[in-house]
Parts: structure tokens; C-alpha cells; sequence
């Protein structure tokens, strides 16, 4: 029985990346067993070395075999992960697939005044926003991203809206504090601007040149225009 | 039924015992003497009952056919008796080896089950971690910038100035207002044409001027007047002026050329029959 | 892409065997999906066929290269199982599986008869292991690897009995055609020999060669035996 394999059958089956002082307590425990196979007793002094060692060339052969898998070691943890260009399926297959579409930008911008003022009315969001908020509200209360915890103490009593669970692990936060420069965003007031300042497209002073490089009509959006992915990529 | 309970220690029954005995002398079942093994399942059947195993109804049944069996071949054909049941002149003898050879077929089969049964308690199952595609980075080249990758990009910003402030608390008057905020960010990309996201954040002198410059750029991203870019997941966001509808028609040529950047793959992979073989 | 490779990092990222029916709706929702990928849309018309094909081929890769793993179907589905032989570190690693005692050996005959011959009575059964079997019965109805599938039409009606989807998981089975032996001992009618049976052992009239194809050595048991099996599978 080689030790490469006895490791490999041990990363296959667990359910989360081993280290190599995991995979050694494993071997040893096999070995020391009282009930121990005759198979297993003969890895009872196997050393970190000879571990590393058989990860190492277990690494090497995988990638020579090139599958759909690898063995990885991050974080100083082993594991087999499935190649990247397979995420699709893996996606579907997790059911990453019922994840809906992308929020649009206004959905997006509701959510990020919810999520920094919760609980607040929909007047709050809309007076920060400046538009009627019917659409995009109901869009991500039906998405369950947010809900209503309440109702002011004002006249009227308008409904108090807060973030769900559901939001926190849509955008993989760990929870509310984990939002971006939560201090300060939720205590600065955003200010209107008295006018709106170029209101106008016709005002663009960028020389055309420049403009290309640079702008992106929506189109280009999908794929990353050629020269500006280049310069920027490394 | 208590009494099979012992019983089955020995044998399985009736037909098990004379598959024993069959083995027991070396001989096909085809070939086996059944007057002999007649005699031989009798004293056995008397031997369980010398050890005060209770015997099973089944194993009479067996004893008394061997024993018209064996009392049968005693006789010359033309004085054996024609059996009621027998069609055809079925021969008894030739109806217990039919059984027994179908019997032994499944007791075959039913020890290949137990090997098999046996394997499968050493065998487990790969069960992996749930993976999790929780965070939307994962997907590919989506340039388009939410606003959580802006928040995202403003905390970083901001981080810097935790080191900073970390020591002087002093209390700042609001210099800085959202509307002048979103002139200067205006008036920089009118003169750069585009800038790198922190660009906009390097002359700021504190955490609050950094929030308000923030704002400013949310406020005119939600009037249309700024498009973020972000060429690649986690590459820095480019900032720019938003098209104007007009300028659309002019500016898409330009990105037609898309380079298509396919890292040369060397590394071929080997064919699947290369796996190597220990 | 590959097809096979597809299914592989399924497989191998699936926390439940698949089938094939499910491994072709992870392919097809992936190529349909809104945002489907680029990779996953050409393979929106995967036929059973092709799955099944890919997955034969699997099978025979992972055979080759003789690792600590292989990929197996049982009971129609598709999974990534290690080889018996490192199961002194997976139980170290696991614990014990917890599976139920082993089945006696009258339990075990008398599930081979319903295996071969369902649907079938108790009281055919019972005449071919020539004894009661109500205990055995009700052991293996218990443990839910037989059902009742009927009831046979004849006088008394009575019930007929069936193995379930768990017989073919608790043996590794990938379906009832993968029994050992199956063909042989689903029809035997056992042939009469010529001649009568044998008063003297001396006399026997049987040819050997014909004896020899009864019988079947133990030593057959652990692989399929080849032989037989491919003589009388086409």
C-alpha cells in the first residue's frame, strides 16, 4: 500500500480540506488502532516529510492526468477542487441556477440605502433617491432581500423596511457591520445638490480620442474592450 | 417457531443438509448414491435429536422422501409402485436432484451476495463539502460595477485613513460638501477623460472627505452623468463619463478588434491513458 | 469541452449519487439557463445516449488508472466511491459506517430467490429452499429490501414480492442485471440428464462438463464470473 494513495483516498472522502497534521493523527490513529489493520500498522511512524512528499507528487499526478479535478493546498489545507472552466455545471448543479438575474443598478441603489438606514420607510429611500421607488421595492422584497420589520411612529404609520438574512448571503457578507464603511454612511446625511449639475449629455468636454479609449457605450459592456483590458489587466 | 432458531445454526434446512452430505462425499450432484444419502440424512436427522435439537417438520418431510426413495430402488422396476402425482412416470429420484440443484444454484448465489456485502462495508461513498458560490466575484468578466463593488472599493479607500486617524480624533468641520464633491469628480474626468477609481480619492485628507467624494460619485452615477468600469473581476474600477445617447453610434467600432487573449495552453493535457498506473 | 469531463466534475462535486436522468438536467439547465454560459450552451441537446456513453467511458479511465477511487453505479445512479482496501483509514477517518448487522445466511438465500425470480410467492420460495421462511421474511421486509410488488393471480391471491432500490444500494448494485450470474439462474429450468439417475455412484451417467457449468466454484465469486457471464449474456 503506497502512503500517496492511503492520502489521496483520505482527501477524496473528507469532507473538508485536511491538513498534513490531520492526515498524519489519520494514519497514525489507523496504525495504533487497537482493532489496526495489518495494512495500516506499517504507516505508524510516518513523518511530516514523508506526507508533504506524497501530497507533493500526488499533485503532480493529477495535474498530469488532467481531469476535471485537482488536488490544491490552500491555506495550508488539502482538498480536491473541480477545475474552473467547469463552474457552469457546478453552478447549475448547486442550484446557483434559481439565483435570478442580476439587480439592476436602481435595485441595487434601493437595497444600499435599506441596507445602511434599516430600519427605514420607503419615503426615506425615495426622499435619498430622488425617484419613486414602487418598482424596484417590490422587485427586492419579492426577492426576499428585504422585509417589513415594523411601522413608524409617525403619522400614517408607513412600513419600516430592514434587510434579510437572505441579503447578507446574497452579497456574502458575514452581517451588517461586515458593509462597506458602515460607520460613516450611515451617519452622513447625503445631500442633494441644489441643481443637478450636468443634467445635460451634450456638455461632455473630452476630447473624442480620449473618449473612446475610455467610454464604453453599453454594448462593449459584456466583453472587456480589447486595449483597456490589456494596460489594466496585470 | 423457536425450533428453527437452533436448527439453522446447523443447516438452513433440509435440502442444506444434503448439500453437505453431497459435498462431504466428493461427488457431483448428479452422480450422488441416493440410497446412501438417504441413510446418511437419517442419521443425521437422529443425531440432532441425540443433541436434543428440535428438528423441523421440514426435515421429516425430507426423511420420509428418501426413504421411499430408497425403499423404491430396493424393488425391481416393474414391482415399484406408480406414484399418484408422478406425470409422465416422474421419477422422485430425478425430482429431489432437480431440487437440490436449483437449491444449490441460489445458496450460490446467495454467498456471492455475502461477499458482496461484505465489500460494500469497505466502501465510502466520496462525500464532498457543499461548494459554494456565494460570492458573485466568481463569475467571469462582468464589467458592469454595482454599487457594492464601489462600496467595496470606497472601503478600501477608506482603510488607508484608519492608520491615520487612528491617533488624532479631531473633530473636522464638514469642509466638504456632496455637491461640490461631484463638481471636482465632473471636472477631473472632463480633463482625464477617465480615472482609476482611487484616483479620485488621493488628495482627500480624511475618512469624511473620502465619504462625501464617495457620495458625490453615487449621486451622479444615479444621474446618468458617470458609467463605472471594471475590466476585470477585482481589477481597479475605471470611472468615466457615461455616454451620451448621441455618442453611441460613434464609438463602438473602436472595440470591435477585441483581442482574444487565450493563454497559449502548453501544458496540453495528456491524454487520459498517460494516467499514471501503480 | 468534453461531455465526460462535464459529468466527472458533477460527479465529483455532487453530494448525492446522480442519475442519469439528473446529470442530463444539470447539462440542459445550463445550456438554457438565462445567463447561460458559453461552454454549457452547446450541449443543450445531450441525448441519455451520450451521457450514458461518457459515463462508460469514465468508468474505464478511472479503472485504468488504477487510483484509490473509481467511479460507480448503483441503483441507476452514478457516484465516485473509494476501493475497498483503504477503508482502515476511511472508517479512522469517518468512523465505523453505520450500517445494519449483516444479513443471516437464511436471509441472504432466501433474498437471492426473490432477487432472481421476482415477482414471487413465499410459497415459491419456500420450495426452493425447501423450509418455512416466514422469519426471514419479515427480517428482510424490515429492513426494506424486498416489497410487496402484487399479488399473483391465482387461487388466494397470494402476495408477490419484489427487492426494493435499497437491495441494489446495500449490495452495490448497479441494477437487477448486474446480479451474478443473473441469466442463468433467472430461468433455470434444470435439464434432465438422459439416462436415470444413478443408483450406484459408479454409474454415473451425467457428463462432467456439463457438471462443471452447475457448479459454480467459490473462488468465482468475487469477480463476476467471466466466463459464464459472457457466454450467455449476449
Amino acid at each position: 500500500m503506497e502512503l500517496k494513495f492511503i492520502l489521496e483516498s483520505l482527501l477524496f472522502s473528507a469532507q473538508k480540506p485536511m491538513s498534513v497534521k490531520e492526515l498524519r493523527e489519520v494514519v497514525f490513529n489507523a496504525a495504533t488502532a487497537e482493532d489496526a489493520d495489518e495494512a495500516a500498522q506499517p504507516f505508524k511512524k510516518t513523518r511530516d516529510e514523508d506526507l508533504t512528499a506524497a501530497l507533493e507528487e500526488l499533485v503532480r499526478e493529477h495535474e498530469t492526468a488532467a481531469r476535471s479535478y485537482r488536488l490544491a493546498c490552500v491555506a495550508g489545507a488539502w482538498q480536491f477542487v473541480t477545475q474552473p472552466e467547469f463552474s457552469p455545471w457546478l453552478k447549475t448543479l448547486v442550484g446557483v441556477k434559481t439565483r435570478p438575474t442580476r439587480l439592476s443598478q436602481a435595485a441595487l441603489e434601493t437595497l444600499a440605502i435599506i441596507a445602511y438606514r434599516q430600519p427605514v420607510t420607503r419615503a426615506e429611500v425615495e426622499q435619498v433617491r430622488g425617484v419613486n421607488i414602487d418598482g424596484t421595492m417590490q422587485t427586492i422584497l419579492e426577492r426576499g432581500l428585504v422585509e417589513q420589520s415594523g411601522r413608524a411612529e409617525v403619522v400614517g404609520r408607513p412600513a419600516l423596511y430592514s434587510t434579510t438574512p437572505l441579503f447578507l448571503e446574497y452579497f456574502g457578507l458575514r452581517g451588517l457591520e461586515d458593509l462597506p464603511a458602515a460607520d460613516e454612511l450611515r451617519r452622513i446625511p447625503v445631500e442633494k445638490p441644489l441643481a443637478p449639475i450636468t443634467v445635460d449629455a451634450g456638455l461632455a468636454t473630452a476630447p473624442p480620442d480620449q473618449l473612446q479609449l475610455v467610454e464604453m457605450p453599453p454594448a462593449a459592456i459584456e466583453e472587456p474592450p480589447a486595449p483597456t483590458v490589456a494596460e489594466t489587466q496585470e | 417457531m423457536p425450533e428453527y432458531k437452533v436448527q439453522f445454526e446447523v443447516f438452513e434446512g433440509p435440502l442444506d443438509l444434503l448439500l453437505y452430505l453431497i459435498k462431504k462425499e466428493e461427488v457431483d450432484i448428479y452422480e450422488v448414491n441416493l440410497t446412501k444419502l438417504a441413510t446418511q440424512f437419517i442419521e443425521h436427522v437422529d443425531l440432532m435429536r441425540a443433541f436434543d435439537l428440535e428438528v423441523a417438520g421440514e426435515f421429516l418431510v425430507m426423511a420420509s422422501t428418501l426413504m421411499f426413495i430408497k425403499s423404491r430402488e430396493l424393488l425391481p422396476v416393474e414391482q415399484q409402485v406408480v406414484v399418484e402425482n408422478e406425470e409422465d412416470g416422474e421419477d422422485p429420484r430425478w425430482e429431489l436432484i432437480r431440487q437440490l440443484v436449483e437449491y444449490k444454484k441460489f445458496k450460490d448465489a446467495a454467498a456471492q451476495l455475502q461477499t458482496l456485502e461484505e465489500r460494500q462495508e469497505h466502501i465510502f461513498p466520496r462525500l464532498p463539502g457543499k461548494i459554494e458560490f456565494v460570492s458573485e466575484p466568481v463569475t467571469p468578466a462582468k464589467p458592469e460595477v454595482g454599487i457594492f463593488d464601489l462600496l467595496n472599493a470606497v472601503n478600501a479607500v477608506l482603510k488607508r485613513f484608519q492608520l491615520k486617524d487612528a491617533g488624532t480624533r479631531e473633530i473636522f468641520e464638514d469642509k466638504w460638501t456632496v455637491s461640490e464633491k461631484m463638481e471636482f469628480v465632473l471636472t477631473t474626468i472632463s480633463v482625464q477623460g477617465g480615472v482609476k477609481f482611487s484616483e479620485l480619492f488621493e488628495l482627500a485628507a480624511n475618512r469624511a472627505e473620502v465619504v462625501c467624494t464617495f457620495l458625490a460619485l453615487l449621486e451622479l452615477i444615479r444621474l446618468k452623468q458617470l458609467a463605472c468600469i471594471q475590466p476585470e473581476p477585482f481589477d481597479e474600477i475605471i470611472v468615466s463619463r457615461a455616454v451620451p445617447m448621441a455618442a453611441v453610434v460613434e464609438a463602438p467600432a473602436e472595440n470591435a478588434e477585441a483581442s482574444q487573449p487565450s493563454p497559449a495552453t502548453d501544458e496540453t493535457p495528456a491524454t487520459d491513458d498517460e494516467t499514471p498506473q501503480s
